[in-house]
């Protein structure tokens, strides 16, 4: 950003709710389907993304049932009429239910039509392990990596998040967003316990943020962290602590989740040669997974050590908070992962 | 219970002009030839893949299609050729996608479940039970949006009256008043269950009363009952007043996919809609009509085998697509 | 449109023992002091996680609960602590869970979100809405075939009637008959949504209809018209004349969960409701009895208080699960 | 097998179909749910599995509606209240639909009450691209490793078959079961184009082969090839014209999807050094990127070279035959990927 520019500090919830503003002014075919979204005297959705939109977009905020195989369904319907859809969950975990419209109908439209569809369909999703039991915390990143004809983001700063949704209004293929309950700054009575500031200098301009690219947070030499949302502030502060002890760590924010940008990630690797993956889920099965065997692929001759994943346990999460905070990764153990693969 | 026919009385003929007729008539003789003809090359094995096919269930692709217009849109299901044709895909492109060739309306990767050609109103159809539906509440959402008079005609057979789509769909249409009529072929069976089994209702279109809709049942294999009844859903859901959910009963004369040999369907059940037929209930009647005579018919029956003929050996031989086309098409 | 209560007549109560009408009185008053107690302890910033409470609805769980056997059992929602104390489990140990001891009915690990306990006849309370409705099926499918004579009943909210796992989950126990009573808790919103605004239908209850079973709606804040609702369609269900579909008009007298302030919910209508508010109801006709007296009522709320305050106190000192636990309980 | 037991081939249909029998015999509360499953006349479910079942248990066949998310979450109820049902989608495509009841209600249900629940569910799916397009084609396992509570397998050939469906009625605990069209040897009008011998020898005496184990069955010195299902005898396929070429190749049937037996698997590795794993179904978040990621964190000392994956490539299943060839590994391509992995 140039320092010229006009700012001010959004948190993410703020810096979607302008995205969705902004797209919804500059485009009539963009419109929003959700639970509790512009319900007036409501919340705006789960987490105040599109608190009072339905003031200026009375028409375009669109409340539903609770029926989410419907509405993403008739998101993807009317993403082939030419409209341009914002469709959201109240939890990530809530996924599975359109997950077969999701899978089966918007990624494999474009293909199984011979390229003759466009599915332009935004769909948003909070995760994140926050106090309330096994049904509304998991992380649900790893369900969508690697389906065909589906584009995966996640978005950790306020700055991205608006850019990146307004890229994903715009492309023309289903994108995914996954959002983390405890970065989004929400206020009021859907504030969060455990919430971490990722507000942003959000420019006055009209910008986006491209859907394909990792963000080299913080540059390093010796060791590459790779994670994303509430994990990658975590490893922002693990590498501070790292830099105290003479570490000095690259901090990639991955946001492309799929397909991955093996070109940011690939020129840290390079350079390093140390691979740590830090992910908020089980570890068996993760995105990391993927991570790990592509980089361990693409780079095994830049490797000075095997790639080293941080995760939770492979356990539901459980409602204790005691527990639960054992299951979230969290920067001690991010430092002891580090302090490992420095001295291998 | 609803009236089925045993014939077509003239007198409910009377005010279509005999080119309307006749096109109902060789659009379900179009069916029936490319779906026979379809059958004969899958079992000669020339064809590949599977296939669900239509025979007998003519009359509802026609006489619902007929009601609509260009620019409207149709989805549909793993049983799709016969919405297909009627919606004004020709026998070439559907061949051609059937033998896996380029020229295919979806290039050949969709296949006999995916038919569909956007420019022709029907969007590439959707093989799993009940999942066409909120795409077609969200089709028809987008034409309101955009104040289009375009609608959405939504098929979908007695089998899906069951799954959770059909359920959350139809709601999304009922509460903000879609342009989409509903419509439910039923055939009597779900694969191979037969729909008593699996339902206490007596008319699946009493579903409607649960979404607080307007319901029909029709004669599925009655082309002009079921056209009149489309025209009328249509028109209501055109204006705002639908959506509406219709019923079409009818009964599939093949199997259910591929070489299904139908042990579970009834002998007297067979015959009695095997009686029923809609191409010789519908050609019956015109035939009594001054002005159309058997040989006209067969006229048209010849026209339509011919062409298929045709078709076929020309797709037997369109190019395949090479090696390179597996990853296209992934990303707009 | 179905009556709502603005007082219960004594004639009404007469034929039941004063102790089953106290009892009715003191589960619904335990409700109340639960959820008022859990809420204090909530925003005081001392119990963690969030809530889902039931203050105003406390007559659908109570008259429900009173008219199942102690092995009859229940599935429950997000919003299950009125259907857990009402099933048996005690306050004792909900607050532990609620405060995540390992002597809390899930050991800490479920949540208010997942209250249950198996032995008391209430399976793990479902967060997904609609979710438990198959399970609830499931379950009775379990009593069916087992010939136990027990029956499921069935808790959700009016939200969850669009949802698939609705029209799924009754459509499996209405083919074969399950002994399940559905529970519709129609409270006039789903968060904060209104139900007019997503369904066309004035009764709920009128789902019934397109699985074939019958379908009532009654005042949800009169227990004694929820109770005799409920044993009626308990007996059809258990004799294998079900399953039913009950609607209990009620309303939720505090935010959907945490700190919610309603600013949805119009000024009338909550006054409205807040004028019928089930435990004045009930608690005005009883004193009207001869041989119960307010002193009596106070009484018995005060016992409850002491005891929540007590096992509060208890609750708050109970250990915590060690860190080896995080990856016990996975397997059986 | 002792050379004295009776023994009859049979292909997997059949075994499964033997199975079910004797575990429904054994045990009455164990019962079957699905559709077109006990249809006199019908089909004994998609792939002939039941067939004629409902003879000998009108009562336990139960045929359902077509309601995926219901009778699974059925399933679940009735599990719980202490039946051990098995329960089937026609294809595993059709997963989508009731996954919600599979990894929030299913497999966290024994975690979120404490340990104080079970639920006994068996849960079978086809997969496979066949020739029938991009929804009943898909490669489903990937979706389900790593969701704890739950158990994976998958079974290769008859045998297995049926002694893994017997310990999965036994089992307290979710099982999924993965089963592959090409090898079921289904018979008449269900008959297969492309399919492969799975059939076993299968012994007259009660018997179950264990979930959690990984089968060794070639033995070899250089390199390990990793799969399961089709790809599996694929595999073996393979290992044989590399024998000819004078590559020793081990092949292991991976069987135990979730958790891996790394017992098995890593004392091929350490013996071999070098690992080829073969998937069918998008490279790109597969099963395999999981085995290949906990394969290098585990044995990173004793391997040769890095883990090698052969899948198909990141696009849906394409109808056309000569497109789905291609999408589908086979015996060249793994041929390839030794060959590649020997020189390294
Ligand atoms: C979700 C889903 N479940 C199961 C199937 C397998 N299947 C294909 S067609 C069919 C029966 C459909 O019956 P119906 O809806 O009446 O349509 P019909 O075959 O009679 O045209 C089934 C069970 C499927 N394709 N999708
Ligand atoms: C599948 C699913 N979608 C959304 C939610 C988020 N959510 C929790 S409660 C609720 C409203 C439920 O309304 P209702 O069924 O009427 O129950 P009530 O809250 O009134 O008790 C919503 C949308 C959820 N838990 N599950
Ligand atoms: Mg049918
Ligand atoms: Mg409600």
């Amino acid at each position: 950003m140039a320092v010229a520019e006009i700012t001010k500090r959004l948190s993410i919830a703020e810096s979607l709710r302008q995205a969705i503003t902004e797209e919804m002014r500059r485009d009539p075919t963009v419109f929003c389907m959700g639970e509790d979204i512009g319900v007036p005297g409501g919340w705006g959705g789960a987490f105040t993304v599109t608190l009072g939109l339905e003031e200026e977009f009375a028409d375009r905020l669109l409340d539903t049932p609770i029926a989410e195989l419907g509405f993403f369904g008739a998101g993807i319907g009317a993403a082939m009429m030419g409209m341009r859809p914002i469709v959201d969950v109240q939890y990530g975990d809530f996924l599975f239910l359109p997950m077969d419209q999701i899978v089966n109908n918007a990624a494999k439209m474009r293909y199984m039509s011979g390229g003759t569809v466009k599915v332009p369909l935004v769909m948003r999703a909070p995760i994140g392990a926050t106090g309330r039991g096994s049904q509304h915390a998991q992380s649900m990143e790893r369900y969508f990596i690697g389906v065909p004809g589906l584009k995966v983001v996640a978005v950790s700063n306020a700055y991205d998040a608006k850019g990146i949704l307004k890229s994903a209004v715009r492309d023309d293929n289903p994108v995914l967003i996954f959002e983390h309950k405890l970065l989004y700054g929400s206020k009021g009575a859907r504030a969060e316990s455990g919430a971490v500031d990722a507000t942003s200098e959000i420019p006055d301009e009209d910008y986006t943020v491209p859907l394909d690219k990792a963000a080299v947070c913080r540059e390093g030499s010796q060791v590459t962290i790779l994670s994303w949302l509430l994990m990658h502030h975590y490893s922002m502060s693990a590498a501070e602590s790292l830099a105290n002890e003479g570490i000095d760590a690259e901090v990639i924010d991955v946001r492309s989740l799929s397909p991955f940008d093996y070109e940011t990630i690939g020129a840290s690797v390079r350079k390093t040669g140390r691979v740590v993956i830090v992910e908020e889920g089980p570890k068996t099965g993760g995105v990391s997974a993927e991570l790990a065997a592509g980089i361990m692929e693409r780079f095994s001759e830049n490797m000075l050590a095997p790639v080293h994943r941080v995760a939770s346990p492979d356990v539901p999460v459980p409602f204790t908070p005691v527990l639960e905070d054992a299951y979230r990764p969290d920067p001690p153990r991010i430092l002891e992962a580090v302090r490992k693969i420095i001295q291998h | 219970m609803t009236q089925l026919a045993t014939n077509i009385s003239i007198g409910r003929l009377s005010g279509y002009d005999h080119d309307f007729l006749l096109r109902l008539y060789e659009q379900m003789v179009q069916i029936r030839e490319f779906e026979e003809g379809v059958k004969y090359l899958f079992l000669q094995g020339s064809m590949p893949g599977t296939i669900h096919q239509c025979q007998g269930q003519e009359a509802t692709a026609v006489g619902v299609c007929s009601a609509l217009n260009e620019d409207d849109f149709i989805t549909s299901t793993f049983r799709g050729h016969g919405h297909a044709l009627a919606k004004g895909l020709s026998m070439e492109e559907m061949l051609n996608e059937l033998y896996g060739a380029t020229s295919g309306c979806c290039k050949g990767k969709g296949g006999s479940m995916h038919m569909g050609n956007m420019s022709k109103g029907m969007v590439p159809a959707i093989a799993i039970v009940g999942g066409g539906i909120p795409l077609a509440s969200g089709m028809s959402l987008a034409f309101k949006m955009k104040k289009t008079s375009q609608i959405t005609a939504c098929f979908f057979g007695d089998g899906a009256t069951s799954e959770g789509a059909f359920h959350e769909g139809i709601t999304l249409a009922a509460i903000w008043n879609l342009p989409v009529v509903f419509v439910c072929e039923n055939n009597l069976y779900g694969a191979s269950t037969r729909v008593d089994k699996v339902t206490r209702l007596k008319k699946l279109s009493d579903h409607a009363d649960s979404f607080g809709i307007r319901g029909e049942t029709v004669d599925g294999n009655d082309v002009i009952a079921v056209y009149e009844a489309a025209r009328k859903a249509v028109e209501e859901s055109r204006n705002g007043d639908g959506p509406v959910l219709l019923e079409l009963l009818t009964y599939r004369r093949t199997g259910h996919s591929r070489r299904d040999a139908c042990h579970y369907q009834h002998t007297d059940e067979k015959k009695e809609w095997f009686d029923r037929d809609p191409i010789d209930l519908f050609g019956r009647a015109l035939t009594q009509l001054s002005g159309i005579d058997e040989n006209q018919l067969e006229g048209i029956r010849d026209r339509i085998t011919q062409q298929f003929e045709e078709a076929v050996v020309v797709a037997q031989k369109e190019p395949q697509p090479s090696l390179d086309e597996l990853t296209t098409d992934i990303f707009a």
